[in-house]
């Protein structure tokens, strides 16, 4: 599949990538933003997938450890 | 130039859609306050100096007990 | 309104406050059984949780059989364990094989609960001889506030019903402070343990992170939460923490430290500690006067036990809180993203537009909350070279009222916890005071006890030090008094 | 720049032929050769096919020769530190050398970055009187294809210089393929030690996540890199890796796990080892080139005929925990390069800039999800690894592509079989099964239990002990421009 296919979106790409580029305040010249709206539904899909219902009880993987620093 | 305020407002609506929420009417005056507390909150945790070159704080194990 | 005059109450009729630790003598010396001590909690809650909102769902059939139980196991010779015959109440989130286990939500699949049973902490009361009393109410998913047009009780204030508990521990709040328990579970995220126990006037514990397993226990801030104690004294808390604490491979966050007797350390002397005051003036949008007048107080008293009080600046103060909510905020959207996008209107308002909100930050955002909590977490380390203990106030304010509760102002910033938990230090909240007269309206004031991690017996240690020598945590509002039917040994 | 030297041809045979580490090291020790002249003879080659092969940022060739001199006065006086004493090394650009600056292929690391000490790594390859050849070439901020308009030599594969050399430890890799030294450092955090290995035909191991200390090394995914040898065959990364392993506390994510001996393990049996196959996905995608897949299963007939048995089997989500990887590495680089894209956007090289900004695109709480969906993946692949010793995949779905045919936005459709294995953590070594009928490098990937780096170092060399494709060296010589 080449880097130009567009996946059907139930949002507007485009609109969704330029409020987050301004959001995040960056400022990219046009064939940039033009890719990342071909890339983000990829993006966006790939992220969706990982919901798995069987990860309802799930706890991420890296743990938070208070006692770091502190003299044994 | 859009306000600050409609710049949220068009962020806001953006962020919804693309994370597949329908919020109620009544929801949005909450959700914008919300929003735009969270965007400030973010930059304020990008201005620690300190934090240039420091690791997060959440370690990651190989060897899950 | 004027500064109120900070004197410890005339004896008598306000401080009637059972704890549990008087409960425990009074069991084995015969002047109380656990049976009796049931019916009395039972009778009280009978009489208020109309008003107050402590239960979601009760458990009487089962509480009066393990009462009885423990009564016979007395009358035996037997000493059925440290918190024999207490009646404690769980907070909804927590699951117990009795009953659902809610989440005060129409949200939560109740085939969850069912499936866990006792949660690990819940198996840890029973085996010290507790006696569970029911589900408490909370803030939906532990988070948000009451929403009136979902069918679940509204959380008031025993001291002044005008006013919300706090949370999201509410019904663990307003049960002790009202005596329908001895004491309760709370679990405590950015506060929800300190919060409730500070507007109703008792004594909460968020323990050290992974001190206390928090499997079996609905998830808000994976990296945050924690199940802790919340009774009427720091003594009780001890007790209580006593049979919580240590390591389950169930809970993937729980810690291999050792735990220690944590009465063993409540001698009630401070001598040679050096606690730092940090009074944040200033951090939150509106301070009642009173808090100010009570920290003086708080002074005289702690120099008076011994200990020496310097005044210390807390480090990052607006950033770590802003790292605790970036990061409870975006861990508690993974985990309710399926049922937000679905079903957004089953949640309570509040909770949906909290949690909903998490689309404002990116994964970076996320990430660099992190690294802020670990630069915060090296510069508090060393200010814990310069002090033993650290106090501030736990909110600026005595609490908010029910109707005020709707428009989304700001109340995080009033509320002086959030910041503890990005760093995961033991906190203790015990009241110092009142603000305005107790029983005429007045409101219990709080204050904050910080140590370094896995240093829970000192941190309870300057509680029960404080505690005895003052009656703050002792008082009760009017809805504590025992009804007449009430019999106290039978 | 290329200044008057004898060229390489005129070296003296005996250099010329040591290929490994261990050969050098008998070299060395039997008086055949010295390190002087060993790194002679590397830094004439390295500094005069630089324009073509683009291995090192920057030649140390002062800090080499003393080094090498040291070396050899230390074998003189009979000290003898170990294996790597006198061997001729490169260090991946974003790593911490003493006195020498670190670029991250990039004008925007800060030049003061890593403050004046060795990175722990270092340190012990130069307490173990290594010698450092120079800074290699790595990916800007180890991420992304080189941008040529930011004035760093740009690596090329020395086996077609058309071809990419892979990421992000591109100048390593070159170095030890072309001979510009014997292995070196590299960084691995979604591919970037063994993507090179795969495509220039060497070894490289990724190990455990927190095996070897990375303090002092500009971090890209913190839950998700790993330092990791570079070298011709197994053996000489276990070589390297004896240095590098074991905790050190200046890195909060080093693991307290002591350290085996490495080299005792590799016995050249495979007697009874099970070896896993997952197939779908790693087997079965139709963007698997058929030469790489059969390279990798004749590879595991090698194995079997030693002893080993092999069982096909499957993993679930692999396509998701490749994804997953990726986007917690872009969450974790985003935040540590948020401040400096929103500033200095057009100073990152722009093939380095889409990729980076990803980490903006994604929301926490897909971070947290991915995180989530990390444990689920950690589970079934340990438990996968209760049955067998090792996991084998082919290192990835093609052989080198052409360079000038590559972007960022590929890799986003692209199958790939590394980061999976950054995702949990594991040790994974890949190592030459052969060549393509393009005359291109074909490669395997060894994956084993936490902390298992002898076990899947034990395998790795067994294989190479009857096989030679690791020993090819590309013919580079023509590639020499003699000076204008």
């Amino acid at each position: 599949m080449s880097d130009t296919t567009t996946e059907s979106t139930d949002y507007d790409p485009e609109l969704v990538v330029t409020a987050m580029l301004a959001a995040a305040r960056l400022t990219v010249s046009d064939e940039e933003k033009a890719q990342m709206i071909k890339d983000f539904p990829v993006m966006r899909a790939s992220a969706d997938e990982l919901y798995l219902p069987e990860l309802e009880f799930y706890e991420p993987a890296p743990k938070f450890n208070p006692a770091a620093y502190y003299p044994a | 130039m859009h306000s600050i305020e409609e710049q949220f407002e068009k962020q806001l609506d953006q962020a919804l859609e693309s994370n597949g929420l329908t919020p109620l009417p009544e929801d949005r005056a909450a959700l914008l306050k919300a929003f735009t507390t969270g965007r400030e909150q973010a930059a304020l945790v990008f201005s620690v100096a300190e934090a240039r070159y420091e690791e997060p704080d959440l370690i990651f194990s190989a060897s899950l007990s | 309104m004027t500064a109120p005059d900070v004197v410890a109450p005339e004896e008598g009729a306000l401080s009637s406050a059972l704890t549990i630790a008087d409960a425990q003598t009074a069991l084995r010396d015969g002047t109380l059984t656990a049976t009796g001590l049931l019916r009395e909690a039972y009778a009280t809650a009978d009489a208020v949780d109309e008003t107050l909102g402590i239960y979601l769902s009760r458990f009487d059939e089962t509480a009066q059989a393990a009462a009885a139980a423990i009564d016979a196991a007395f009358a035996a010779g037997e000493d059925p364990g440290l918190l024999a015959g207490i009646p404690l109440g769980i907070k909804d989130i927590i699951s117990t094989t009795e009953g659902e286990t809610t989440a005060q939500s129409l949200v939560l699949d109740r085939a969850w609960g069912a499936g866990v049973g006792d949660a690990v902490v819940v198996s840890r009361l029973r085996a010290a001889g507790a006696v569970i009393t029911g589900k408490l109410t909370t803030m939906e998913y532990a988070t948000g506030v009451p929403d009136p047009t979902k069918p679940f009780p509204i959380p008031r204030n025993p001291w002044n019903t005008d006013y919300w508990t706090g949370g999201s521990s509410s019904g663990t709040g307003n049960g002790v402070a009202a005596g329908a328990i001895l004491g309760g579970l709370g679990t405590d995220t950015g506060g929800s343990i300190r919060i409730p126990s500070a507007f109703c006037g008792i004594t909460g514990l968020k323990a050290t992170f992974g001190r206390v397993p928090k499997s079996g226990c609905v998830p808000l801030g994976y990296s945050l939460d924690n199940i802790g104690p919340m009774a009427r004294s720091a003594r009780d808390c001890a007790i209580m923490l006593n049979a919580l604490a240590g390591y389950d491979a169930s809970d993937a966050c729980a810690v291999e430290v050792p735990t220690e007797d944590y009465l063993a350390g409540l001698d009630g002397d401070l001598s040679g500690l050096t606690i730092g005051l940090d009074r944040l003036l200033g951090k939150a949008p509106n301070r009642d006067p009173a808090v100010d007048a009570a920290l003086d107080a708080v002074v005289d008293v702690l120099t008076g036990l011994g200990a020496t009080v310097v005044e210390v600046e807390l480090p990052l103060w607006q950033e770590l809180n802003a790292a605790t909510r970036i990061t409870s905020r975006s861990e508690a959207f993974a985990y309710h993203a399926p049922d937000l996008r679905s079903r957004w209107g089953d949640y309570f308002s509040a909770t949906r537009t909290g949690v909903g909100a998490a689309i404002a930050f990116t994964g970076a955002d996320y990430v660099q909350a992190q690294r802020v909590r670990r630069v915060g977490q090296k510069a508090v380390a060393a200010l814990f070279e310069t002090v033993d203990l650290i106090i501030t106030p736990t909110s600026s304010v005595a609490g908010w009222k029910i109707d005020e509760l709707d428009s989304m102002a700001d109340r995080f910033g009033s509320m002086h916890t959030g910041y503890w938990n990005a760093l995961g230090n033991p906190a203790l909240a015990l009241p110092m005071g009142f603000s305005g007269q107790p029983r005429a309206g007045g409101l219990p004031l709080s204050l904050q006890i910080i140590g370094r991690p896995f240093t829970e017996s000192l941190v309870l240690r300057a509680g029960d030090a404080y505690q005895r020598v003052t009656d703050w945590h002792l008082l009760t509002p009017a809805a504590a008094d025992r009804s007449e039917t009430a019999v106290v040994a039978s | 720049m290329t200044t008057e030297l004898a060229t390489p041809g005129e070296e003296s045979a005996a250099t010329s032929t040591i290929l490994t580490i261990a050969d050098a090291g008998e070299a060395l020790r039997s008086g055949t050769t010295t390190s002087v002249e060993l790194t002679t003879a590397m830094l004439e080659k390295a500094t005069a096919l630089n324009p073509a092969l683009g291995a090192y940022v920057e030649i140390t060739s002062d800090l080499a020769l003393e080094q090498a001199e040291a070396a050899d006065a230390a074998f003189s006086a009979g000290s003898d530190a170990g294996p790597l004493q006198g061997i001729p090394l490169a260090i991946k650009d974003i790593i911490k050398v003493a006195g020498v600056p670190t670029t991250a292929n990039s004008r925007i690391l800060d030049p003061a970055w890593g403050g004046e000490a060795d990175a722990p790594v270092v340190a012990r390859l130069r307490a173990a009187g290594s010698v450092f050849i120079g800074k290699s070439t790595t990916s800007e901020f180890a991420l992304g294809q080189p941008d040529a308009e930011k004035g760093f030599p740009v690596p090329h594969n020395p086996w077609d210089v058309t071809r990419t050399p892979a990421g992000s430890s591109s100048g390593t890799g070159v170095a030890t393929a072309a001979g510009l030294a014997f292995g070196g450092l590299g960084t691995d955090t979604g591919g970037s030690v063994r993507g090179p290995a795969t495509v220039n035909g060497h070894s490289g191991l990724k190990v455990t996540f927190g095996r070897v200390p990375k303090a002092g090394v500009v971090p890209l995914g913190y839950s998700l890199d790993s330092i990791g040898p570079m070298a011709r065959s197994a053996y000489d990364c276990a070589l390297l890796l004896q240095v590098m392993a074991g905790y050190d506390a200046a890195d909060p994510n080093a693991a307290d796990v002591p350290v085996p001996s490495y080299t005792a393990a590799l016995d050249g049996s495979v007697e009874g080892v099970k070896i896993g196959l997952p197939i779908p996905y790693f087997f079965d995608h139709d963007q698997l080139d058929p030469e790489v897949r059969d390279g990798v299963l004749s590879a595991v007939q090698a194995l079997v005929g030693l002893g080993a048995t092999s069982t096909e089997m499957e993993l679930a989500h692999a396509d998701k925990a490749q994804h997953a990887n990726a986007l917690i590495l872009v969450g974790e680089a985003y935040a540590y390069h948020r401040n400096n894209m929103v500033q200095r956007w057009t100073t990152y090289g722009k093939y380095t800039r889409p990729g980076l900004v990803r980490g903006m695109f994604y929301t926490a709480a897909d971070f947290v999800q991915a995180n989530r969906f990390r444990v689920l993946w950690c589970e079934q692949v340990a438990k996968a690894l209760q049955t067998y010793d090792v996991l084998i995949t082919p290192s990835a779905p093609t052989t080198a592509q052409v360079a000038a045919d590559m972007n960022p936005s590929q890799r986003l459709r692209q199958p790939s079989y590394t980061g999976q294995w950054n995702l949990s953590g594991l040790p994974a070594i890949c190592i030459p099964t052969g060549f393509s009928s393009e005359g291109l490098p074909l490669s395997m990937q060894i994956i084993g239990k936490p902390f298992a780096e002898a076990t899947v170092l034990k395998i790795a060399d067994a294989y190479q002990r009857i096989t030679d494709h690791h020993l090819q060296v590309p013919p580079v010589d023509a590639l020499i421009t003699t000076a204008a």
